[in-house]
């Protein structure tokens, strides 16, 4: 059961010029997200419609988290927030990441695709590898967190600042070849990434769930403005997703 | 305690405020916020007799106090919807219009059939602001002639009451309102979206995978102001005035220019609630102003010298 | 340097910005906040042969995103434009292109003929949304005969370059587009307001004294630049695109929908140095983009598959 | 000359729950105001249209300072403005109080009204009198600082609670009823009492000058949208305004 509510903000932390992590604190109860599940993010009247943004993590005050990164008009207006102030928040909504069958997990987070996926991370029963690729080093961020709940972190960047230099769907391809396993990938990035990452992983026979972007307008199902094409017809990222089996999507 | 409740020709409504088709779903979608009980009607989303699949993505993008939509009509088609999701929404005490559309003439006339002795249907709206394959895939509800006709054939095939919902991409409102009238309507509704655009200058492309989609939200609500105006002095029947009711401030505005029903759109959007927000301030409204039915005000518009 | 300049019909303007006519006044008014020599061109304030009183007050309402109006067309008249406010605009090396209207085909006549040899006015612009007093004061500019009529009346009495100004009141915006092009027009320009009332819950009265007045700003941006889009399509005279533009990112939509320049017309109440900043805005774009000419990107979007 | 700039917000002070006392640091030269001319002041994008407010006085530091009640969306979003914050301010627009002709000057203040003639009251040459007509004794403002500057302040309020009680319109008429020497009025407040004050003023032979209001877009001049009917015809209030003979107003 998703709610509609006020949250208060009760910190709005710049890590980086670009990204941001807000903490909210809801006025009325809400029901627990689940990793790979987001919320509807507004303040009115400007910007007009609510922003989508994963569920990041819990507050050491169990106030939830968004990890988000400024690209438009609504990102902007979110990172302006003050303390004190208050967001319209709508969720927790969509799907979240099915539990994956085998042991071997493997995470492929691109840039701030890593948001969704993090929670996922901390809340398996064996620790994945990750493979997580940004611009740059200062790009990276909660790494050591992510170790700690990781079997192994492969780290690449655009301009190789940290880790190995080039894209992170190479390195993933480059493991894959290596492994003689049954594995589960979970991938959130780029759309560009998702398809590479899904190519991949149906070459050596994996399976892998995508979490999809597309603007959204109601959050809930009831607009059909969110769609994404899959063997199945449209798909509303919202309501379907926003995490698809690859194979499923048509890119 | 106030009287809220109006009649769209032979339906009673309980109170004025109903969903704008295909901002609500099939009603379950919110079935989380609201007592879908306290709604006058639930408007569904526009069905054709067989699915229909809809428009490529991208499909939507928020305008300065508004949005473009070019959902292309996806819909599951009147048999699944009949079977899947009305037998969710008969539970409720609340009236349920099914909005739908073709591309022929024959297509409105067939789908009006078989929407037409379904248990828990209350009313057909139908829109014509979709494109007809008979006419280069011109709008119906552009061309006054073919609006009678397919009307028309429509009146003829249902029992049930039957909403018109007029298209704003027109020169004359009052015409085609009067044209509804003469071919059978019930009732108006208006206004559809308004076709608008809006381009990527970064890769000049149409932000929309359609190029074109329809505005709605707060923009469009003077223009929609004015048109309800218009028509409701055009015709006899009742009018259900929409496009871009925030608050129930917009939906008194509404009905003091001649709606005698609002129906609510965008807004849903961007409060789930805000349905239930808008049948209390109404409430609250009529209160505060020694109003005993919100009949009393509709039309109730003062022009000329104060 | 970058080449702004652009051609409408035998005009050469230096840059494609120019004001939209009734947020400009005279020119004068913004004299203070601008180098008026910086501007394509100005379009004052719409012109009838004798001076008109316009509507009584309330004329101005604030809207979601956006303004209604209805000054009614209050001006000064053609002979106390020429002796008062002609002479000041004369100093600058900017086009100045005056906006006229008449409320019968004889008073287009007359007006343009007054205003055609007179030594700085570049070009004319008629305004054909005002209510015709010969045919129940129904707007020329709705009806695809009466425009043809009043813009080949005008053609044929002006050797300026003549911009005929469409209505977007309209069904079919591309029709009108045609019809002007086919009366003669050398351009056309689009959109000016489209119609719409507020009304006041708390005295049930009309904002307006008018009732009804024109909607413009960035509310009705997404409309305007489909309908340039359509009209520029349509027809092979340049068009002049505006509503709603507020910064050059808007102008540069318009401009890659097919307009060969664009005005701005509320944007200048926000900010009256606003023309300015849209100027040196498309100048930064097209060197960012490395583009040596406007005219490279005029009706330059991509549809279809990337 | 007037500009347009941005100023920034050094105090938003409350002096009542609807009545706040702006302070505004112009970011770059402006011309010197004069009292009866007043500004633009916007935040975009919301409210779309800027608002008109007459210049007030300046704080100790020369910065502007702008009197205000809170009447509808516009004076909200002005009200809620932070310390630090920046508004567009475009001005100082309009004809100021002309100077009077002999040396009996009366003003008459009505509600909020008083913003525009506080400052005209600090610079006259012979000291007025003042009346001041408010809804209650909370709606009465820099009463102190008008008694230094006045011969004699007349007070009414709608509920008594301080001056007499009633309409201040009443007051002055029996004020003039009494007085024969020529005498010059400059009056502030809502439409119904300027109309008053005009009759009024008429009727002993007096002239009079009104500050009047009306809804505005440009506030130059150029889009024709504030007009009021005069004796020779619509007149703008931003331009030929705001100050009005009385005569030539009609009401
Ligand atoms: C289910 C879901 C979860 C998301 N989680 C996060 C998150 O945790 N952190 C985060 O930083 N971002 C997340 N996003 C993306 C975020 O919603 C967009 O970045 C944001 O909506 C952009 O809004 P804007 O107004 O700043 O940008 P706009 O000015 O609207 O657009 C700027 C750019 O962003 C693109 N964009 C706009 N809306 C979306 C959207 N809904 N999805 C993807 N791209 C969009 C536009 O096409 C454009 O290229 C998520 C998106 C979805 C669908
Ligand atoms: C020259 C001039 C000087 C002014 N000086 C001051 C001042 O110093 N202090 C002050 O508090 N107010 C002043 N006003 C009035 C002030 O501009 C309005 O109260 C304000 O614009 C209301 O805006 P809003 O958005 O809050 O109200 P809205 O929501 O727009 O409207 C609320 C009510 O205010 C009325 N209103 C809206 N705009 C105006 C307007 N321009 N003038 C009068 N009434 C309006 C509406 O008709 C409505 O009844 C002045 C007005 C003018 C024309
Ligand atoms: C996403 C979306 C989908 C819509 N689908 C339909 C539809 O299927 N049939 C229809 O008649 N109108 C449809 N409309 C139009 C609305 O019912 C309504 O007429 C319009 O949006 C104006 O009201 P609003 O501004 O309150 O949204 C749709 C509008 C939106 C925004
Ligand atoms: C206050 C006002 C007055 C206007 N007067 C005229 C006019 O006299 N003649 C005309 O052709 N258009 C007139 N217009 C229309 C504008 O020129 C323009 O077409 C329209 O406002 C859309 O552009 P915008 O959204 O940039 O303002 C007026 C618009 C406004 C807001
Ligand atoms: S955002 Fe409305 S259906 Fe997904
Ligand atoms: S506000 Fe535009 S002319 Fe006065």
């Amino acid at each position: 059961m998703s709610s509609y509510l006020k949250a208060k903000v009760v910190e709005n932390r710049s890590l980086h010029p670009l990204y941001k992590l807000l903490t909210l604190s809801p006025q009325s109860p809400v029901e627990e997200p689940r990793p790979g599940q987001f919320y509807m993010i507004g303040v009115t009247p400007d910007p007009f419609l609510k922003r989508p943004f994963s569920y990041f993590r819990k507050s050491k005050d169990g106030d939830i988290q968004i990890f988000f990164r400024i690209k438009g008009k609504g990102t902007s207006i979110l990172a302006d927030l003050k303390k004190g102030s208050f967001v319209d928040l709508l969720g927790p909504l969509g799907r979240p990441y099915p539990s994956p069958v085998g042991d071997l997990v493997i995470i492929v987070a691109g840039g701030i695709g890593i948001a969704s996926l993090y929670p996922f991370i901390g809340a398996l029963e064996h620790k994945p590898i990750v493979f997580y690729g940004t611009r740059s080093s200062e790009e990276l961020f909660f790494v050591d967190d992510i170790r700690e709940h990781a079997q192994e972190v492969f780290i690449t960047t655009d301009d190789g600042s940290a880790g190995e230099r080039g894209l992170i769907t190479d390195r993933l391809e480059r493991f894959l070849k290596a492994l003689d396993k049954p594995f589960t990938v979970y991938a959130c990035g780029p759309a560009k990434m998702l398809d590479r990452v899904s190519k991949i992983t149906v070459r050596r026979n994996g399976i892998a769930y995508v979490s999809v972007e597309e603007r959204m307008a109601c959050g809930i199902g009831a607009c059909l403005g969110c769609v994404i094409k899959t063997r199945s017809g449209y798909q509303r990222v919202c309501r379907e997703g926003p995490v698809f089996r690859a194979d499923e999507v048509i890119w | 305690m106030v009287d809220l409740s109006v009649n769209i020709g032979p339906l009673r409504l309980k109170n004025p405020v109903m969903t704008a088709s295909g901002t609500f779903g099939y009603g379950e979608e919110y079935a989380n916020f609201i007592d879908l009980n306290r709604l006058g009607a639930i408007v569904v989303k526009g069905l054709s007799l067989k699915p229909k699949e809809g428009n490529p993505p991208p499909r939507i993008i928020e305008t300065p106090s508004g949005m473009l939509n070019s959902i292309g009509l996806q819909n599951i088609g009147v048999e699944r919807f009949v079977k899947e999701k009305l037998p969710f929404l008969r539970q409720f005490d609340t009236a349920v219009i099914v909005n739908f559309f073709g591309d022929s003439i024959d297509e409105y006339r067939e789908t009006a059939i078989a929407l037409s002795d379904v248990e828990g249907i209350h009313a057909l709206e139908m829109n014509i602001s979709c494109p007809n394959k008979e006419a280069g895939w011109s709008i119906f509800g552009t061309d006054p002639s073919t609006t009678y006709k397919v009307v028309d054939s429509v009146r003829k095939v249902t029992g049930l009451p039957l909403i018109v919902k007029l298209s704003p991409n027109v020169t004359d409102i009052s015409l085609m309102a009067r044209v509804a009238e003469e071919a059978g309507a019930d009732a108006i509704s208006l206004i559809n979206t308004i076709t608008g655009m809006v381009v990527d200058i970064r890769t000049r492309r149409p932000m929309l995978a359609n190029i074109t989609g329809g505005l709605s939200g707060p923009a469009i609500r003077p223009v929609a102001v004015r048109m309800v105006w218009e028509a409701s002095r055009a015709v006899k029947i009742p009018v259900i005035g929409m496009g871009g009711i925030m608050d129930y401030e917009d939906a008194i505005e509404f009905i003091l220019v001649g709606a005698t029903a609002v129906a609510v759109g965008t807004a849903n959007f961007i409060n789930p609630a805000v349905t239930v927000d808008i049948i209390s301030g109404i409430t609250r409204y009529l209160e505060e102003n020694n109003i005993s039915s919100i009949k009393e005000i509709i039309g109730g518009i003062i022009c000329g010298e104060p």
